[in-house]
């Protein structure tokens, strides 16, 4: 594909070393560490789900009571396969006696090394199996559907009404309007819980809990949607909080195909502990991975709390760390979504050039990826008609500069988390402009040396100024200063670090092994 | 479980069942500011919404405010029993209609329409009555059933009766678009008037149609039909056969016994 | 200005060369008649206005008077210059005499022809000098005032409550917000009315009643508004119907900018005889032209009654001819704002591609006049949203191809006459893709051979031969073959053709003679 | 003449003073159909619309509908009397805010502010507190007469009122954007009972805004004031010095009379 930019090709390549190279920093920062988010997700792959009678889910049980002895530095694993041998039961057996208070994993004679092992690494084998078998299923289904055109973009509308049956309505309004993929947004607040709630919820606040149940409800009404109407309509949620890999897990069992999965995020924005969440979302990534899940990370969010116009750059830097970060945890860039976002104040002169030089600049720099394009929101008010006309020029931008996935805007984006048919208004101006002006982007050119190719230069050129100083000090460090989103958070604050642990020398995880991407690189 | 809605108690839907969520806006005649807030919200409990928020509101110019209000209403509609009795029809194709009208009428059946009094909108009539239709739905010239005259736009009610009973008509068409400060009202009615005194009100179908005519609003000013948006040929088509066939129906009945 | 469209320089020449043909058979099939209103118009320029005591308008009660005698053939100034010797009166006591039963124009004694032309032309030019004078004393005012932006499009908002005083609200609205030219729309019917109507008016359909004290209402509360902020604000109404000439002579003398002055649409879509608007659109033009009032055609009518993709070429052929026949009335290109639309069905793919191509073809083929933008309307719908969206990409439309008049759109365009917020939001959807898309046109080419490049050259092509096939059979032939808006109306039939008469060989007018246009020619 | 409005009784204006149109828009959970249409008309009424007309309404999914209907809201605000009413407030400058509290309070100021709960919308109390402020108009923190303290966002409430009293606080300010099935009026609630717990209450302004926080809303919760959309740093700076300096007028009056 020929740069309709005109991008500076050694520059772009630049900023991809130097930003490989600050993926693989952080890889040897977070090195040798696990979270109890990472273990219990080892027991949730290994088939461990439910709660016990004070509603703990089985999974923190379990972690809970390996932290308690300080095993937890040998890997959950490594205490579940010895219980297996010891006990003879079946990891989710062994979870529900701990959790009825009849099992201590530390009191059962401890087996060799190698045998705990190879125990726990054919049980992992056989779950890896036995998921990837539903999801093959899962494909041939699909196979059988319409998937939509290739080329056209993929729309993601969220859901968002705190009850998952009532999600379900929305879900259906949206698949029946042209959506492509339904997203439950979660209840605010859970990124903060160190444990995943259990069975079907009805109540959230601005989001529906991301439950195992609740994902299978909402799956099964697609599903049946698709059925009844021979089009495939996807799901997704949020990777992301305390229980980032706990997620990828759910979701991969329960047949999501994309996330919402950011490296920073929980950082910034929820004030999460940098090394804890940069520990789990690489493990969260190679879930989503391995098991052929899109993530969608969430540059948009700098934009939101910094000025769209002069943070720009910051979106490129960190779109650039947040794919090397996906790479080195396994992820092909088919599956990776990088962000980007239509949040230039509408009053910005000219403001729409420079939004179609920055979304045809993401594009550029990311060629295989499914880049993923985020509405305007921030500026958004209570006029939803106002809301609306800005959200058409970001639908022009999305079929011009040829975004894969593009969450829909809503003209009630300012109020509340949206009305029924607010969605369906929101689609209707995608589905309009999306064919109105199909051809847009093949059939004009920038003009060379004209307002859309400088400011892709400069932005460009910022961006790799800005990965060269974080070369320099570090990504911690770089977070520390301010340089995404405005917002500054340090290494040992914020929640959750005492949620890490450090490997012994005989820690184990059988799925890193059985993912094929060796952590300790 | 999900909870499904009690249809004969129904209330708007924002995003949770009977939340009641509606939006309403609109100018009021007063300066912007604080106390044009208030007023809105006031305005808003007259039109019994429960917790009205302004959710945007902004100057038009001196003494003119616009606002954006939602609010909840408490207020339900008994959709089960309204089901019930809502006028449906059941349409036909272009090609079972001329069967109706073949079979149970046994001629053309004659129609005659226009946009009337100064109203020159003629897409609407033309969708109906000229050959060519709407989205590839022929209009009723190009039925075997309908002998069509089409006299166009700005046509005087009185002219249109005229012709029809020239032609004589089985039903009258007419498209009304223009509605502002209610001249549509006026105009319809006086074709009522008009068909009544020359004495034809009796045996000609009365329809009536535009973007703006509800089937009610028709009845009400003595039509016998009303189509609005939405409508296409055979729609209306399927209506004058069927009631066409009915009254003959009655008819002959009426005779037998007479 | 170099092509972007790539456009045959030749062939739009040749489209233009046979256009001025096409007008000047109009001249010449229409040369020596003057009509009702014509005559009306005389009156009314030589300051005959106000009712007669059932209300009939003193111009019409002159021109009455004149034709019962069979004595129009000589022209109103003829019998008026008489009247003028013979009684020593102005034309407006004159005009009162006749209307109140005292006076007869042709029981008065007939001066020499000479004396009677020299006396009239005295009178004309005088009051001639008087309206100038008035609008140089507007020019002196405007000069004051802001006049916005040279190269920004001046948007032109309609206001149509039906009362006068409630257009003045919607008005200040439409000031207040940003808007530049406010166009008071017509009651409906009132195109079919053989005079004007008299006096402030506060019941009209669909639009306000045109009469001298209504433009006088809205010129004082524009200026008004325009003296508190400012900023010039423009008047618009609409020069059309059966009283053509006359509305266009009330224009001048109450200060309007523009005009609404199509020589087809009152044809087509008001079923007025064919010559007897030909007649009347020229006067009127001349009228327009010599006041400086820029006048605007209506060619966005054609692509409501036909498809706007195919109907496209009928709009350039009109454009042209429209174009020509204001030329030979006198007007300088810098008045003649051609019309163009954007009526393409919103479900079209590409088809913001076509619009695209047809406005820059507008903008291209007539660089020097200030083209008119009309919105999207036929297909628009009850769902406001829908329009809005589409009112977006038409705005954004317009900025890239530098219309200079842009109608704006409105939420409620497929409900009802807008209500007084719906044009503030039409109003601000303009200004903020005016802003935020401000130099894309300059920015983006269109890829040589495109969808965009083809569609104008296909376009161009196609009006050529359409204008070729009218040259060859004349433009009253072709009105009746249905070749514009797919409405047929022939020579003889149609409103107000009782109101044609032809010149004697006495025939007088002096306004054509001191406008400077010699229609014999 | 232009018809004035009467502002003792204001109606919603669409092109004609009194007209009284209004536009409701709404989804109801029932099947799209006529009878879908007639229900919306039906709760229209309800909602004391007259001669309500469905201009659009479209299918949404299985057994929902949306609506847009216009009607004439014949009901009537006496903005006259509300206007003499309405909470108002002559806001200062960012100067004369500082020399307000310099002359009359003599210290400075005391505000602690924090985003509560789980709300991590932290943009709102930055823009009231952070030296930039908002719009060119700086927040408290660049004012000579406030010594600020931002908490940032995710603040529990039982932490924030221990941070004032440590700080010995004139003034909380707590900022709540998700609203969501009420979520705020819980928030808003505790902080109030925990504020009125540590025998604070008395001797501390509670400040509340958000996007969807209105002054009478905050009043109704127990706060001093609350703040919505379109508020700047300087508009909650003057109430902040104002309300001191009147309660410390009223304290020394009582004192002397005491
Ligand atoms: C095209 C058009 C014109 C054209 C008309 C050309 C022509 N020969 O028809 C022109 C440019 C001439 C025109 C002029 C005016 N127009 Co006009 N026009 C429109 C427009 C853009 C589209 C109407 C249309 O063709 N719709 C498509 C057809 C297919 O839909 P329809 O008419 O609703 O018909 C369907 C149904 O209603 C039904 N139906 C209709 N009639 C009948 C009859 C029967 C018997 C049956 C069974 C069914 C039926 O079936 C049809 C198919 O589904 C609308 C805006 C809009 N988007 O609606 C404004 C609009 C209708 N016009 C309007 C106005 C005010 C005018 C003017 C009066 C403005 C002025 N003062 O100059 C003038 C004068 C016209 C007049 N006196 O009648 C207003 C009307 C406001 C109101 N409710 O009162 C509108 C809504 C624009 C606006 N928002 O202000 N207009
Ligand atoms: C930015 C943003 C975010 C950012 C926040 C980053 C940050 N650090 O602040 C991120 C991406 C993290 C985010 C996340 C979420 N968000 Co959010 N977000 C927004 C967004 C786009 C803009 C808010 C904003 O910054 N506005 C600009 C500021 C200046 O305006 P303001 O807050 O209203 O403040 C002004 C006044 O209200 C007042 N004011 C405010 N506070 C105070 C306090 C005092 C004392 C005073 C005097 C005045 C005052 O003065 C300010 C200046 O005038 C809005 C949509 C929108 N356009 O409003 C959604 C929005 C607020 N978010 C929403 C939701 C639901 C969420 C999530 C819960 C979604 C989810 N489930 O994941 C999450 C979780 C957040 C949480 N639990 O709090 C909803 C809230 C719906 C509702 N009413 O309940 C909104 C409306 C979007 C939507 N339509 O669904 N969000
Ligand atoms: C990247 C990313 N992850 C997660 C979330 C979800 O937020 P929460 O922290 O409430 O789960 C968001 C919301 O904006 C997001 O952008
Ligand atoms: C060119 C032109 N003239 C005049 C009019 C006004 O219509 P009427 O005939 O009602 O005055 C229109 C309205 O669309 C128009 O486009």
């Amino acid at each position: 594909m020929r740069s309709k930019l005109g991008l500076d090709v050694g520059l772009a390549d630049s900023c991809r070393e130097v930003a490989a190279e600050i993926a693989r920093d952080v890889g040897q920062r977070t090195a040798g560490r696990t979270t109890v988010s990472v273990e219990r997700t080892v027991a949730r792959l290994l088939g461990v789900d439910g709660v016990d009678a004070l509603d703990v889910p089985l999974p923190n049980v379990l972690v809970d009571q390996i932290e308690e002895h300080g095993g937890l530095a040998r890997g959950l694993a490594y205490w579940l396969g010895n219980a297996i041998i010891a006990t003879g039961a079946e990891p989710l057996e062994i979870a529900k006696l701990v959790g009825a208070g009849e099992l201590d994993l530390h009191h059962l004679p401890l087996a060799e090394d190698h045998r705990i092992r190879q125990t726990i690494r054919q049980h992992a084998a056989a779950a890896l199996e036995k998921i990837r078998g539903t999801r093959a299923e899962r494909a041939t289904f699909r196979a059988g559907l319409d998937g939509g055109t290739a080329d056209a973009v993929e729309t993601y509308v969220l859901t968002a009404t705190g009850n998952v049956y009532e999600d379900v309505a929305h879900a259906e309004a949206v698949a029946e309007n042209g959506g492509d993929i339904v997203a439950v947004i979660r209840s605010t607040a859970q990124s903060l819980l160190d444990y995943v709630p259990f069975g079907p919820t009805t109540e959230g606040f601005g989001g529906t809990f991301a439950t195992q149940a609740n994902f299978a409800i909402m799956r099964e009404a697609l599903d049946r949607w698709s059925r009844a109407n021979g089009r495939y309509v996807k799901l997704s949620s949020f990777c992301s909080g305390l229980c980032m890999p706990e997620i990828a897990a759910m979701g991969a069992i329960e047949g999501l195909d994309n996330m919402v999965n950011d490296a920073l995020y929980g950082i910034l924005y929820r004030d999460i502990n940098l090394r804890r969440t940069l520990i789990d979302q690489r493990f969260s990534r190679m879930i989503n991975g391995y098991f052929g899940v899109v993530i969608n990370t969430g540059e948009d969010n700098y934009l939101r709390t910094a000025d769209a116009v002069t943070a720009a750059p910051s979106v490129v830097a960190s779109q650039m760390i947040n794919y090397f970060l996906a790479r080195d945890s396994g992820l092909p860039p088919e599956q990776i979504g990088v962000g980007n976002a239509f949040e230039i104040h509408p009053d910005v002169t000219n403001g729409l050039l420079y939004e179609w030089a920055q979304a045809q600049l993401t594009r550029e720099l990311f060629p295989d990826c499914p880049v993923k394009y985020m509405p305007p929101t921030v500026h958004m008010n209570g006029n939803p008609f106002r809301t609306h006309a800005v959200d058409s020029l970001f639908n022009l931008v999305t079929v011009a500069t040829k975004q894969e996935i593009q969450t829909i805007g809503v003209p009630t984006e300012g109020v509340f988390t949206p009305h029924i048919h607010d969605r369906v208004l929101g689609l209707e101006n995608t589905r309009y402009v999306a064919n109105f002006a199909r051809d847009l982007g093949d059939d004009i050119e920038f003009r060379p040396g004209g307002i859309i190719q400088t400011r892709a230069a400069q932005v460009l050129a910022e961006a790799h100024q800005m990965l060269l100083e974080i070369a320099e000090i570090g990504l911690f460090d770089a977070i520390g200063k301010g340089y995404f989103g405005n917002v500054s958070r340090h290494y040992d604050h914020g929640r959750g670090a005492e949620g890490i642990v450090e490997f012994d020398t005989g820690y184990y995880n059988p799925f890193m092994e059985l993912m094929g991407v060796d952590l300790d690189a | 479980m999900r909870e499904t809605a009690d249809l004969s108690a129904v209330r708007p839907y924002g995003d949770h069942l009977n939340d009641g969520l509606v939006q309403v806006t609109f100018t009021l005649p007063v300066p912007y500011g604080l106390a044009a807030r208030h007023a809105a919200l006031e305005l808003a409990r007259t039109m019994r919404l429960t917790e009205p928020e302004v959710v945007h509101y902004q100057r038009l110019c001196d003494g003119y405010t616009y606002f954006v209000v939602i609010g909840q209403c408490r207020q339900s509609v008994d959709f089960a029993t309204l089901r019930e009795g809502a006028f449906d029809i059941q349409y036909l194709t272009e090609h079972e209609i001329d069967r109706l009208i073949e079979e149970q009428i046994g001629r053309r059946v004659v129609v005659i329409g226009a946009s009337t009094g100064t109203d020159t909108h003629s897409v609407g009539i033309d969708a109906m009555l000229n050959l060519k239709g709407l989205d590839g739905r022929h209009g009723l010239e190009a039925y075997h059933g309908f002998e069509v005259h089409n006299l166009g736009s700005q046509v005087p009610n009185a002219r249109l009766v005229e012709r029809a009973i020239a032609v004589n008509a089985d039903a009258i068409l007419v498209s009304q678009t223009v509605t502002q400060q209610n001249l549509h009202l006026h105009n319809l009615t006086e074709l009522v008037e008009i068909a009544e005194a020359e004495g034809i009100r009796d045996r000609t179908l009365l329809i009536c149609g535009g973007p703006r005519v509800s089937h009610e609003l028709a009845k009400e000013l003595g039509f016998d039909a009303g189509f609005s948006k939405g409508t296409y040929p055979d729609h209306v088509g399927t209506y004058i056969a069927k009631e066409l066939v009915a009254r003959r129906a009655i008819a002959s009945t009426t005779a037998t016994a007479g």
